[in-house]
């Protein structure tokens, strides 16, 4: 499957192990990527409402080069929530509000640029690889099955939310990339707070209520008997991973859940060496936990057998299907 | 092709334009208008044109039965209101005065004239060519006959919930037969699980149950519990209904009810449906105490005799002390085919899956539990024997949140209000303050106590001492923001974050229990049983009345009623009452022995069709059949709704449609465009 | 008593309703034997000018093929029409316009780009047609295209129609027997308008196929289905078949031998506009329910008024495309 | 473009359940709209064949809107869907004709939505005044009589 691919600039800096993880995994999963030429920033979240129009024109731009360069495909996709969410507002925007289509035209024409809205179809890369490529895909490629490790899979505020085209699951509690982990052979565990907020650009703004974010995450995760927290987001990554140590600093705790993507540990599964994958190059370090990978599916325990209820004795649970 | 076969010149048509005391008159020249319609639709047939105050009152009805008289009217044309609301006086005023009533049209100058125009000169003339379009199809109407069918005084009521039994007592009452089909094992439907009703607290069961009685036991009412309805066919007065009765695997001729069975049945199983999920059942099994017919069923999916493959115990076989045995393993699904003339559909409502919100914990979190969980805890005879407790099955809650309108009133899930989900959560508090003293918390966006002596069930909770936030919860979530709420409220502690929109201000509450009134959905599969019983639903599955406010039993199918939540959520006092309204209905019709249908029908002309068979598949009433020995096409006529889809479709031009004939509306598109260049011009 | 004149002429036509004229054999050798041919330039010589010469309503019958896409067309019509006392429209052509008709979907420029200047044309001097032309010997003239086609009956009174493209010969000579049943007093001439030589219902009528209740989930043309039944209805197989909205009387001819019925009859008794009704009935019986899934399975028709209005475009309620009639007088 | 005084007429198609009473419904409650559609009644969408629609262009409609229940919620079941495949098929045709897509909308509107049935009418107005009057010419009517006077061929040749 081909798609065009949108970068963006934390790949290229600090979620540099999640570029190199996707280089390394993209054969195994048949997935070709073209990097658009001469891309420019996404705005970032605060763009969109310090100006508009500029905002929209700078994401159009992507759109629009996108749209020259893709030839026989009209997939592209972005591995950064921010710049994918952008991406996807845009195009819905310019659907939505022909005022604004025109107006993001005009601004391209100067460049010699167009972009018909709705002329890409802009996905994240994790729903590429949990509905285009497939479970199935992916589980056929794993030689190194994840045995043992309880992941809490933490999908982040914008790549669900607002969701334009309907792809995910559900908004609040999504499970693709559960599923995917699980394809894996990693135990995902139940937890809540997967779409809740990491703090985002709070660590610069106002470090004490990210810090307080950023733990909430974190103990949520230990708590739930997670060994790592598995990411799609490179804000996420950083904020769990990076501002734990500062985190634990400020709270005179000693956390250490260490955060990965889930391109690493999809690199992982098919066998691909640690360095390969860029891991090593957290801060929390990820060694420890990826050490209580087994080469065994572990057990279930066998469902206890009915006995007959008593008065006072607990009410059955709802079944989740 | 405009059928110019009619000797037109010879009609002589009246047109009466209505002022409707200034409701017309004030924004149209109906003066103006009926000039118009005498001079220059003169050519037309038009011998007389009056514009008078209010066309529908008894001295405009006599004006124009006068003229009918006097100037030998052959047609009339009333430009006032909607068809919708005065066709029938016009008509009843043509047929007293020996026109046939079907040579009366009304061109509609108020609803689609003068109340949505501003422009008074505009807006004449479009009355103008409204009246002009008019005129031109009226000329090419046919005299009809209404259609006349008998009635089988036997009724169909399919659902055995209150609404649904209701009716059938009131046409069983009225001495006529009625076959009432349940898909339960029991009459009583979601009544039956409840424990109390509101605003009075009466017992759900005490009300209940004498009514399930009466019609378990009537001699007019034939019960098929445990059955569906597969295939209706046939039109209003003569359908023919055919009934499955899925195998209960008990003879129902012999069991007496003793109950041996389930005592001995050894397989203990949760109850998903009557208990909601906190109580179990066996595998053969009573739906609830007082079910009526009062039969076990027995349950192949977890009976050992069908599962696991070993043979099964037998127990209840064994104990059975009915002679011949009562426990009939090898019962197979039996089909009745039944002749009703009327069906009274009342097959209710589903429960919202609150688990489809997953921000609620619902499944996830132990203590969040639904209304109908609660419903069952607060009964005496239900999994806790009225006792409200955590899902431990000991801890009595101190603090308990009730969410509102859980999955309704949300552009997600249900954009409806489910109506009866503010009352049953005050029910729930007063109940659960009573029986636990706990501190109770009421999440809601607005409270809906409409009905009588709901507001002041309300005030009494209140009174209570109940807290009240108003704001859609956010959240419901076991995680403690921070090692300071955890250590204030302890594990296991449920925290219900919301926005206090009174307050202004974000909250986070923290509860013991969670109970979400989760909302009343349409059944899963009404789509599929309005196809089978020939009615529509909205795009969300409830059925689609004859119109929601004039006509809300009826449906558009002829002879088919709907009564109780089937078409919305309803409180137990409207289910109630529908279904006796809809039983009137039913017996209005048996009573008239025949019955009277528009005339609006599309017939085949047998030596124009080729029967190339394109318009079989188009009639979803299955009024369209192919003779395959003469190779034409039929339509019957009962059958046929007068859609008029197959007219519009036929490549030869072979179907016709009275009432809208092509005739008719070529003709009409010719007179609203007739005059088109004379509208002024509006700027 | 001399024989009554009888005349046949071709306007805007292929000549296929002659030679169907012919087609009827010896049955032509009646036709001398009670008729004067007056006037038929395909069969024998004469000059419009003998025809101007004679009396009004001096010839009998006058059998008028082809549509009116010429000056010279609609002259020839007036003429014929004001010395013939039975006018009929004999043909596709002459009753709705049949192919050539098919031309009003494009402005009269386009059509002589098309013709003119098409890659299969050898024009190096980008040569047109004028309608007066200076050469030595004096001026030259050509009768000039009009705006569109109209059909006979849009250009003067017609008194009969023979639909077809051609009439089958067997419906001529029928049609020619009534005819000298008449001139012989032995029967009485139909009501006038009447549609001759043609059946009260549609193609199926007399197709042998045998046919179904109708769902169409893919059109296709014939040449793309890998095999075709030759039992089953065409329509059924995905052939946008024209006989369901085609008048009958030709024997199902197309249908019988496996090719689509395209509709030369034209529509059905009654039918203002047989397009809409082929269009109506086609569009009614898709198997799908959302816009694209619709779509999907109208894309079968890459050419809907070309398959629609084959014969009957300039009998249409349209007539013909906007940009083309804006160009009529 | 239009000049800003043309007024279009357009032929509006509306079913007895819904697209009607919805039409009823603006009135009720009052709601305006511009003057320019004039309404016919039928059973249901499906009852409208598009050959009403070709009569009306053809007999001097500037457009023609064809209202129905929503999908799904048909009073007979299902024949809106009827009325939406013709009316794909019939915009496809009309593309070759000339005539733009504007012309000849479908719409759903339930009894409930008066004021979106009204919203409808507004902008359907509106984009037909800006694609400008259809004009579409009369079709010649069968001459009742031979004309007297015949011009002799050589005059007609210029």
């Amino acid at each position: 499957m081909k798609a065009l691919f949108y970068p963006g600039c934390s790949m290229q800096k600090n979620a540099r192990p999640y570029l190199d993880s996707l280089q390394a995994i993209r054969e195994d999963i048949n997935l070709e990527l073209q990097e658009i030429q001469d891309w420019n920033c996404c705005g970032a979240t605060e763009y969109m409402s310090v100006h508009r129009v500029a905002a929209h024109a700078l994401v159009g731009r992507n759109l629009a080069l996108a749209r020259e360069q893709a030839g026989d495909t009209d997939l592209l996709t972005a591995g950064c929530s921010a710049c994918y969410l952008n991406l996807a507002k845009t195009d819905n925007q310019m659907r939505e509000d022909a005022g604004l289509k025109d107006t993001v035209n005009q601004a391209l024409a100067a460049g010699g640029l167009e972009y018909q809205p709705g002329a890409m179809k802009v996905r994240h890369l994790l729903d590429l690889v949990c509905h285009d490529i497939g479970y199935e895909a992916v589980k056929a490629r794993v030689v190194k099955p994840l045995h043992g490790l309880k992941v809490a899979a933490y999908y982040g505020c914008q790549v669900v939310r607002p969701d334009y085209d309907g792809r995910w699951d559900n908004h609040e509690h999504p499970t693709s990339m559960d599923k995917l982990l699980a394809a894996l052979g990693a135990e995902p565990v139940d937890w809540a707070l997967k779409t809740q907020c990491c703090g985002g650009h709070m660590t610069v703004i106002g470090p004490d209520v990210a810090f307080g974010l950023i733990r909430r995450l974190i103990h949520g995760a230990q708590e739930a008997g997670a060994d790592l927290v598995v990411t799609l987001c490179p804000m996420c990554q950083l904020n769990l991973d990076a501002y734990q140590v500062e985190m634990n600093k400020h709270f005179h705790t000693d956390y250490r859940v260490p955060v990965l993507y889930f391109t690493q540990l999809m690199g992982l599964a098919f066998g691909k060496k640690a360095k390969e994958l860029g891991i090593g190059k957290e801060f929390v370090d990820a060694a420890p936990a990826l050490s209580r990978i087994q080469a065994e599916a572990p057990k279930v325990a066998e469902a206890k057998r009915k006995r007959r209820p008593k008065p006072g004795d607990a009410l059955p649970m709802p079944g989740m299907e | 092709m405009t059928d110019n076969s009619k000797p037109e010149s010879q009609e002589r048509i009246g047109v009466y334009v209505c002022h409707c005391g200034t409701n017309i008159a004030g924004v149209v020249d109906v003066e103006s208008v009926a000039r118009f319609a005498a001079e220059d639709l003169k050519d037309r047939g038009v011998v007389l044109a009056r514009d008078y105050t209010f066309m529908c009152s008894v001295a405009g009805q006599e004006l124009i039965e006068q003229d009918i008289h006097e100037q030998q009217l052959t047609r009339v044309v009333v430009a006032a209101c909607s068809p919708h609301l005065h066709e029938k006086t016009f008509r009843g005023v043509c047929e007293r005065s020996g026109v046939n009533p079907y040579l009366s049209e009304m061109a509609s100058i108020r609803e689609h004239v003068a109340w949505v125009h501003t422009d008074k000169a505009a807006a004449t003339a479009k009355a103008k060519a409204i009246v002009s379009g008019t005129v031109e199809r009226v000329l090419k109407n046919d005299p009809l006959e209404a259609i006349r069918v008998p009635i089988d005084a036997q009724t169909l009521v399919v659902g055995g919930g209150i609404a649904g039994i209701q009716a059938a007592l009131e046409v069983a009452e009225a001495g006529y037969e009625v076959v009432l089909v349940e898909r339960e094992a029991s009459l009583g439907g979601h009544m039956a699980q409840f424990d109390k009703t509101f605003p009075t607290l009466d017992c759900a069961a005490c009300i209940l149950t004498p009514k399930m009685a009466a019609a378990g036991s009537h001699p007019k009412i034939h019960l098929f519990t445990w059955s569906e309805v597969e295939k209706v066919e046939g039109f209003v007065g003569n359908y023919t209904v055919t009934v499955k009765k899925k195998p209960r695997y008990v003879d129902e001729d012999v069991c007496t009810g003793c109950g041996i069975c389930v005592e001995k049945c050894p397989v203990l199983v949760v109850d998903d449906k009557f208990e909601a999920g906190i109580g179990y059942r066996k595998a053969i099994y009573w739906p609830f105490a007082q079910a009526v017919p009062n039969l076990p069923v027995l349950d192949p999916d977890t009976c050992t005799y069908y599962v696991g493959g070993k043979g099964g115990c037998k127990a209840c076989e064994k104990f059975c002390p009915t002679v011949p045995n009562s426990i009939k393993f090898d019962q197979k699904e039996e089909r009745v085919t039944l002749r009703v003339g009327n069906i009274v559909l009342a097959t209710g409502w589903d429960l919202f899956d609150a688990r489809r919100i997953p921000q609620y914990g619902y499944g996830r979190l132990p203590n969040v539990f639904t209304n109908l969980e609660l419903e069952r805890m607060c009964n005496a005879a239900g999994p806790t024997g009225g006792k409200v407790v955590m899902r431990d099955g000991k801890s009595t809650p101190e603090t308990v949140g009730i969410v509102h309108c859980v999955g309704s009133r949300d552009r997600t899930y249900n954009r409806h209000c489910s109506a009866i989900c503010c009352m049953q959560s005050l029910k729930t508090a007063h109940l659960v303050k009573e029986r636990t003293g706990a501190e109770v918390y009421n999440f809601y966006i607005d409270i809906r106590t409409p009905g009588k002596e709901y507001d002041e069930f309300y005030q009494r909770v209140l009174d209570d001492g109940i807290h009240f936030v108003r704001g859609k919860v956010a959240e419901i979530t076991d995680i403690p923001f921070d090692p300071a709420e955890a250590s204030r409220n302890g594990a296991g502690t449920l925290y219900v974050q919301v926005e206090d929109t009174l307050a202004g201000m974000q909250r986070r509450i923290p509860v013991d229990m969670v109970v979400l009134s989760a909302g009343l959905e349409p059944r899963r599969d009404s789509a599929e049983v309005g196809k089978t019983f020939g009615i529509a639903c909205s795009s969300n599955g409830w059925f689609i009345e004859k119109h929601a406010k004039m006509d809300p039993i009826a449906t558009m199918t002829e002879g088919v009623f709907i009564a109780g939540c089937a078409a919305g959520p309803k409180d137990i006092p409207a289910s109630v009452s529908q279904g006796s309204a809809a039983a009137a209905r039913v017996l209005n019709y048996i009573r008239q022995g025949e019955l009277a249908l528009e005339p609006v029908r599309a017939s085949v002309l047998a030596e124009q069709c080729s029967g190339c068979r394109l318009c079989n598949g188009l009639c979803p009433f299955n009024a369209i059949s192919f003779d395959a020995a003469r190779k034409v096409t039929e339509i019957n006529a009962a059958l046929c709704q007068g859609c008029g889809t197959c007219v519009a479709a036929c490549p030869a031009g072979a179907i016709q449609g009275t009432g809208f004939s092509n005739a008719q509306l070529f003709a009409q598109i010719e007179g609203l465009l007739r005059d088109f260049s004379r509208v002024p011009e509006v700027v | 008593m001399s024989k009554p004149k009888f005349a046949m002429y071709w306007a805007a036509s292929c000549g296929g309703c002659e030679i169907a004229v012919l087609n009827i054999d010896e049955k032509v050798l009646d036709l001398d034997a009670n008729f004067d041919v007056a006037f038929w330039p395909a069969a024998m010589d004469a000059k419009y000018k003998d025809v101007e010469a004679m009396e009004d309503e001096s010839i009998l019958v006058t059998l008028f093929n082809g549509s009116i896409r010429t000056d010279e067309n609609e002259h020839l019509a007036k003429l014929l029409r004001r010395k013939s006392k039975i006018l009929v429209a004999f043909g596709s052509c002459a009753n709705e316009g049949c192919i050539p008709g098919l031309a009003n979907l494009s402005p009269r420029e386009q059509i002589f780009e098309r013709a003119y200047e098409s890659p299969s044309t050898e024009n190096p001097n980008h040569l047109r047609p004028q309608a007066a032309c200076q050469v030595p010997e004096g001026t030259l003239t050509l009768p000039p295209l009009q705006a569109v086609i109209r059909t006979l009956d849009q250009v003067v009174e017609v008194d009969y129609h023979v639909p077809g493209c051609p009439p089958e010969s067997h419906q001529i000579a029928a049609i020619l027997d009534v005819l000298i049943q008449v001139v012989k007093g032995e029967a009485e001439l139909p009501p006038k308008g009447a549609v001759l030589g043609a059946g009260n219902s549609t193609v199926c009528d007399e197709c042998a196929r045998k046919r179904d209740v109708k769902v169409i989930d893919k059109l296709s043309r014939i040449q793309e289905l890998p095999q075709l039944n030759t039992t089953d209805c065409l329509l059924e197989q995905g052939l946008l078949c024209a006989g369901p909205a085609t008048r009958s009387g030709c024997n199902s001819r197309c249908p019988n031998v496996g090719a689509p019925c395209i509709g030369c009859y034209g529509a059905a008794p009654g039918v203002l506009d047989q397009g809409a009704r082929l269009m109506t009935a086609i569009a009614s019986v898709v198997d799908a329910n959302e816009p694209e899934a619709i779509d999907r399975v109208l894309n079968g028709i890459p050419d809907p008024a070309g398959s629609f209005y084959r014969f009957s475009l300039a009998h249409s309620l349209l007539r013909a495309n906007r940009e083309a009639l804006a160009e009529e007088p | 473009m239009s000049d800003s005084t043309f007024e279009p007429v357009i032929i509006g198609f509306t079913c007895n359940w819904c697209s009607y009473r919805a039409a009823d419904l603006a009135g009720t409650a009052r709601i305006k709209y511009p003057p320019n559609v004039r309404l016919i009644r039928v059973m249901c969408s499906g009852r409208i064949d598009p050959t009403f629609v070709l009569k009306a262009l053809s007999e001097g409609a500037d457009g023609v809107l064809i209202a129905g229940c929503h999908p799904g919620e048909c009073h007979y079941l299902e024949q809106n869907y009827k009325a939406l495949r013709r009316h794909r098929l019939l915009q496809k045709t009309l593309a070759q004709f000339g005539i733009e897509p504007a012309r000849v909308r479908l719409t759903w509107a339930s009894a409930a939505e008066g004021a979106l049935f009204a919203e409808e009418i507004a902008a359907m107005v509106n984009e037909v005044k800006a694609l400008g009057p259809l004009n579409w010419p009369a079709r010649p009517l069968p001459v009742a009589t031979a004309p007297a006077e015949i011009p002799k061929l050589s005059e007609v040749a210029a």
